[in-house]
């Protein structure tokens, strides 16, 4: 009992002197999932932020995990803003964690950056002056897939995605640009890895295409099984599905498929060729799209500390406005409504050696922004 | 909606209640024979599938990696039996439950630890991927085929070993009576391992063969799991009939269901609700068709009551 | 039993304390933390009722516990935008106001325990443990695929419903409504078990055949413990929802139901206090292990494992037992 | 067919080819003990279950005080009036012996759906349990789990349960066995006197006790009743010196 006394007051006094009042100073609390499912992404984006922010003595940050649960996710919010005293809030990956923590965490007065997820409530009606979006809104991938059907001269595609509300966005957003028929839309089981019966319907349907928006080992049996049916359709994906955590899993199977991303490892600029290198270097892989996502979030942050002080917060969140950083992106700047302006880039799967890969054949959509800009009244 | 495209998806809905027997047969000899409710055995599934990429990877032959999954499971499960579930046989169902939902958590992270976050890569051998042609114009994956018969194999395999061996005689015997066995002179607790093991190493052996086309990935045994539960229920716990019959009809009805489910639907409404609305429902279905069955048979269809 | 009571006074002081701790420090996170513990306790209270005192082995009380949270979401979503919740057969408006949300939540999670109950108490065994979850996975299936609140993404309602005289936004208010509620729960368990009802169920569960043999309804017994069971574990859902200011499917995901069960099973079956122990106990192991270790679910899985095969009755059965040798 | 309480017709009931009651017939006078004796195994438990419903028979028919019960379940048997014991002690471990009785005495008094009311308070209650523990001699041991009272007070327990729910019929599966002298004089003195309440039907293997107490005989084999008569009559019957074989009788 006397243990546990202590422990609480010890516990207590940590959390009260760690309140340091310097203006250069920015504690950042990142939320992210590092354990379960889905893992691999949050310590992707955990990785490329730390390696952003690596010897800045200004910025501390407090990682937690969420578990890939919403609720944890909340009270881990709660606790940074509450106990941490945190100025920024960054990290979560998953849709449905971000609408559950961002709307409460800006409007207590606390910065978001989000590395991962765009919901488009957060883009349009729900867009907020202190949310900042630096990877994408959800939609942009999938509008960049139709916008390259069209351009590859599909015109009956078959779509499918899982039936939930990030797999509803995708199917949108590829509708919104894609100007062909649709010779079949499927909603599958979400967490379902088994395709044989979709893979059915999409032999019988006469397509000449097929997107499909499946994230994680659902993406991963997709592909595989769709490979092993000797239907020759082209393959068209937002690149969630081919990232270089994903590849090594899907293996040959992916060879040649053609994917979206605003971020590819061979963009010809300075930024991105220091970061590949140095992320290589750091922990001994190659990033990913996610890693890349969490390096620009750093970078964003440090540009705008050399601008303004956190503390005055109309100041700084015009600095963050500005995006005056050099991303690994190249062209990067953003909307009215905080999200990102930039082309999204069309990608294929090859092999360098034996290692499978992502190359650059085409830019998708130039200098793209979202559908809900008007909706957002700031 | 073709006939040809229904034999199909009925033949993926066979695919994969003989996929889910591979898990419900193990789970369910356990509980006839040892009368433990095993949540852990989606781990067996997971630590065979990662035990089959280990060895896929090390000597690039799917055969030896489907015997190492054999192998992996079946030591894991020897040495999970020995250390942990032998204390739990004489305990009530909930600490079964209980202790094996620990187990599930502490197997999971230990594989992450290991293995990392990432999805690791099997895939099936070149002799098996591709099509073949069956009855006239259906195309169907070589693959699955395989799979099929695999499943029938082992139930058939199963079949012998517990109707004509010396095993099986003492397993039949475990489950009619637990203190004949014991009469009979058979060292139990070797007996109860032996059973665990091949319960393990089935579960295993259909986790490398699934992890070959979906992933292999920690976690990937839950969602099986669970549906492996609602087969033996379905079939009645403790009876390896009721769990092939248990299989086939939650995968032929899973199948058919959410293909069918939306289509049907669009006779009555517009059809981006009947996509969504369908979907919804389909995914419910086999639970509710486990809940028919407990509400008109008790014990499952062929359980004891 | 005399321990015991020495024991919850104990655990009386310190749910008074930890606030005060956190008021004087301005720690307004242990507030945060000591709600979550009393309203997680609460759902364990539920089933303790069911679990540990009737013997009723549910693997399916997150579908209280989600409809609770649900049904709260639901309301003041559509007070937030201002909709009709439906207009036939009359017409319904949503609430944000806890007092009128309160009494549907308990009318909701009673309906479905009763529904769920009248179907699942006709098994037994096993079969109750997975028709149980059955019943839970459909309902989570059901709000993973359902569109119009939010799906798989979840349900936010930014504030937190609100209560007269307080503001429920302030971590100590909110901490003493659900403690209000978890003292309301061990209030109404003590008086049932104290009952001829609760000697009815409680003997069922160490003998039912012979409580039939005496003239005595079980299954109208079983089905009601469960739908008061189900009732209070589905008020801790409506609290959680508020405590989170939102609801998601993972409220209705089996992995509640277990972690329910961890708390019933970690604390003490059939203790009045067990829940909350066994709350409490879970979730600093959780915060403490977390900040060590990113595997901590491996450690978390062990130290379970060594509670249920070498600490059967709990942490309140292992003091209870200490206490009682050295007397 | 008046003076009859309880009146079983044409009972069956078989698992497969294996018949343990076949067309069993037998009647329960007012104010008697009738005994029911036979070797093991010959389906003496099993009628009592089939009377309390526990095990469903295939054909026959069941009437209990002129109301034909055959259709109802073993809770509702039990609410209408048919008490019984169980071979193997069967109650409730960690209640004590008291709460037992108290158990046992509530669906009569209609107190089971009382949900907050308490059960310490009940005076009524608590008197009527402690009579019964009197009556069975268990007062000072009415404190005393059930789990921890010996053998001979479990069976002594076994017929307070049964006896606190006055019902029409007792049914008391060889509620002797195990019992010491002074218990089994104890139960004798006691079925002699409430049997002119509820009539019992009573299994026992203690042949003293069945002859000291019966007024009537039957004597089951196979799952067939064989024989009924008077103690006499039983004594000099042919046929059951057969069944009993070896057996004193």
């Amino acid at each position: 009992m006397r243990k546990f006394t202590t422990t609480l007051g010890a516990l207590l006094v940590m959390a009260a002197s760690s309140t340091l009042a310097d203006g250069h100073k920015v504690k950042v609390g990142m939320i992210t999932t590092l354990s379960g499912g889905g893992s691999g992404l949050g310590i992707d984006v955990r990785d490329g932020f730390m390696l952003a922010v690596k010897g800045n003595k200004n910025i501390s940050v407090i990682t937690k995990d969420d578990q890939r649960k919403p609720d944890i996710a909340v009270q881990l919010a709660d606790k940074m803003i509450q106990s941490d005293k945190v100025d920024v809030l960054t990290g979560i990956i998953w849709s449905n964690l971000a609408m559950a923590v961002v709307p409460a965490t800006v409007n207590q007065g606390k910065f978001y950056l989000s590395p991962n997820a765009g919901p488009s409530k957060l883009a349009g009606k729900g867009c907020h002056k202190n949310y900042f979006n630096v990877a994408w809104q959800n939609d942009n991938l999938h509008e960049a897939a139709g916008g390259y059907a069209n351009s590859a001269g599909f015109k009956n595609s078959f779509i499918l995605a899982p039936n939930y509300p990030a797999g509803k966005d995708a199917l949108t957003g590829y509708k919104r640009f894609f100007k062909g028929k649709l010779a079949g839309e499927i909603y599958t089981k979400l967490g379902q890895k088994d395709y044989a019966a979709e893979i059915a319907q999409i032999r019988a349907s006469g397509a000449d295409s097929v997107f499909f928006f499946l994230p994680g080992g659902m993406g991963i049996g997709f592909m595989k099984q769709f490979s092993q049916s000797g239907i020759k359709l082209p393959i068209v994906g937002p690149a969630f599905s081919f990232d270089q955590g994903i590849l090594k899993a899907v293996g040959d199977a992916a060879l040649g498929v053609k994917n979206t991303s605003q971020w590819s490892k061979d963009i010809d600029n300075a930024a991105n060729k220091k970061f590949v290198s140095d992320f290589k270097s750091e922990y001994g892989r190659l990033p990913s799209l996610y890693a890349s996502q969490g390096y620009d979030t750093g970078k964003l942050l440090i540009s705008a500390m050399s601008k303004a002080k956190i503390k005055d917060m109309d100041k700084f969140r015009d600095a963050l406005r500005k995006a005056d950083f050099s991303s690994t992106r190249g062209k990067f700047s953003f909307d009215t409504n905080h999200h990102p302006i930039q082309d999204i880039y069309v990608r294929e799967v090859i092999k360098e050696g034996k290692t499978l890969t992502n190359k650059i054949v085409s830019v998708g959509l130039k200098d793209h922004s979202n559908a809900y800009v008007s909706d957002c009244k700031m | 909606m073709t006939l040809i495209l229904f034999f199909e998806q009925l033949l993926n809905g066979i695919q994969f209640g003989t996929m889910l027997f591979l898990m419900s047969a193990g789970l369910t000899l356990i509980f006839g024979v040892m009368g433990l409710i095993n949540l852990a055995h989606g781990s067996f599934y997971m630590i065979g599938a990662f035990s089959a990429a280990l060895i896929a990877a090390l000597t690039e032959s799917f055969w030896l990696a489907l015997l190492a999954s054999l192998a992996g499971a079946a030591i894991a499960g020897v040495l999970i039996e020995i250390i942990i579930i032998r204390r739990l046989y004489r305990r009530d169902h909930l600490d079964q439950v209980l202790a094996t939902f620990a187990l599930i958590l502490l197997l999971s992270e230990g594989v992450r630890w290991c293995f990392g976050a990432f999805p690791l890569y099997l895939n099936i051998p070149n002799v098996l991927n591709g099509t073949v042609p069956i009855f006239d114009n259906i195309i169907y994956s070589k693959y699955r085929l395989f799979i099929i018969f695999m499943g029938f194999l082992i139930a058939l395999g199963l079949y012998i070993l517990i109707t004509k061996t010396r095993l099986g005689i003492r397993i039949r015997a475990g489950q009619n009576d637990r203190q004949m066995i014991s009469a009979l002179g058979v060292d139990i607790s070797k007996l109860y391992t032996i059973v665990f093991a091949i319960g393990a190493s089935l579960a295993g052996l259909a986790g490398a063969m699934i992890g070959a086309i979906q992933s292999v990935e920690v976690g990937m045994g839950e969602p099986i799991l669970i549906l492996a539960f609602v087969v033996i229920v379905i079939g009645g716990i403790g009876s390896i009939k009721g769990a092939l019959v248990g299989s086939i009809l939650v995968g032929v009805t899973d199948t058919i269901g959410r293909i069918f489910l939306p289509e049907l639907l669009k006779v009555f409404m517009e059809p981006s609700n009947a996509t969504s609305v369908g979907s919804s429902i389909g995914s419910m279905l086999i639970y509710i068709l486990m809940a028919l069955i407990l509400i008109i048979k008790p014990s499952g269809l062929f359980g004891k009551s | 039993m005399i321990i015991e009571k020495f024991f919850n006074k104990w655990i009386m002081f310190f749910l008074i304390l930890i606030p005060t701790f956190g008021v004087i420090f301005d720690e307004p996170y242990f507030i945060t933390l000591a709600t979550k513990v009393v309203i997680l306790g609460i759902a364990g209270v539920g089933l303790n009722l069911a679990l540990g005192y009737c013997g009723l082995i549910s693997l399916g009380h997150a579908a209280f516990f989600g409809i609770g949270g649900y049904i709260t979401g639901i309301l003041s979503f559509h007070a937030l935008n201002d909709e009709v919740l439906f207009s036939w057969p009359l017409v319904v408006f949503g609430s944000s106001e806890m007092l009128i949300i309160w009494p549907i939540v308990i009318l909701v999670s009673a309906l479905f325990s009763f529904i769920i109950g009248l179907l699942s108490l006709r098994t037994s065994g096993v079969y109750f443990i997975m028709i149980t979850l059955a019943f839970a996975q459909m309902l989570y299936f059901f709000s993973i695929s359902w569109p119009n609140y939010g799906g798989e993404d979840g349900l936010s309602i930014y504030m937190r419903n609100s209560f007269p005289m307080l503001n429920t936004m302030d971590p100590l208010s909110f901490y003493i409504i659900s403690l209000f509620w978890f003292l309301f729960s061990i209030f109404i368990s003590l008086r049932l078990i104290n009952s001829p009802f609760g000697m009815s169920f409680q003997a069922i569960k160490q003998n039912e055949e012979r409580v039939k043999s005496v003239g005595i309804e079980t299954f109208k017994v079983k089905l009601l413990v469960f739908v008061i069971s189900g009732t209070i574990t589905g008020l801790a859902g409506s609290l959680y929802t508020d405590l989170n200011r939102f609801v998601s499917p993972t409220v209705l995901d089996w992995h509640t139901s277990g972690e329910i069960m961890v708390f019933v099973i970690l604390g003490g079956m059939a203790r009045l206090y067990g829940p909350l122990v066994g709350a409490a106990f879970f979730i600093a192991l959780e915060q403490t292990l977390g900040s060590y270790t990113e595997n901590w679910q491996f450690w978390l899985g062990l130290i379970l494992i060594l509670v249920i095969l070498y600490a059967r009755s709990g942490i309140l059965g292992l003091f209870d037992k200490k206490l009682r040798h050295e007397k | 067919m008046k003076n009859k309480i309880l009146n079983i017709k044409n009972l069956s009931k078989s698992y497969g080819a294996f018949k343990v009651t076949d067309e069993i017939a037998i009647d329960l006078n007012f104010d008697e003990i009738h005994a029911l004796i036979g070797p093991n195994g010959a389906g003496k438990s099993t009628l009592i279950k089939q009377i309390v419903g526990s095990v469903k028979h295939d054909i026959g028919s069941i009437v209990l005080d002129q109301e034909d019960i055959t259709d109802l379940n073993d809770v509702e048997r039990a609410k209408i009036g048919i008490s019984r014991t169980f071979q193997v002690s069967s109650i409730i471990p960690k209640f004590s012996a008291l709460d037992n009785i108290i158990l046992s005495l509530l669906d009569k008094s209609k107190e089971t759906f009382q949900l907050f009311k308490s059960i310490r308070k009940n005076k009524e209650l608590d008197a009527k349990a402690k009579k019964i523990l009197r009556e069975i001699e268990l007062s000072d041991k009415s404190n005393i789990l059930a789990s921890e009272l010996s053998h001979g007070d479990r069976r002594k327990l076994e017929v307070g349960l049964a006896l606190a729910m006055d019902p029409k019929v007792f049914l008391f599966d060889e509620p002797m066995a195990g019992l010491d002298e002074s218990g089994t004089k104890m139960m004798i003195n006691l079925f002699k006197k409430i049997k002119t309440n509820s009539p019992i039907l009573l299994i026992e293997h203690d042949m003293d006790a069945v002859f000291a107490l019966a007024d009537r005989v039957s004597v089951i084999n196979y799952g067939k009743i064989v024989a009924t008569g008077t103690v006499d009559q039983i004594r000099s019957n042919v046929l059951v010196r057969d069944v009993y074989l070896g057996y004193e009788i």
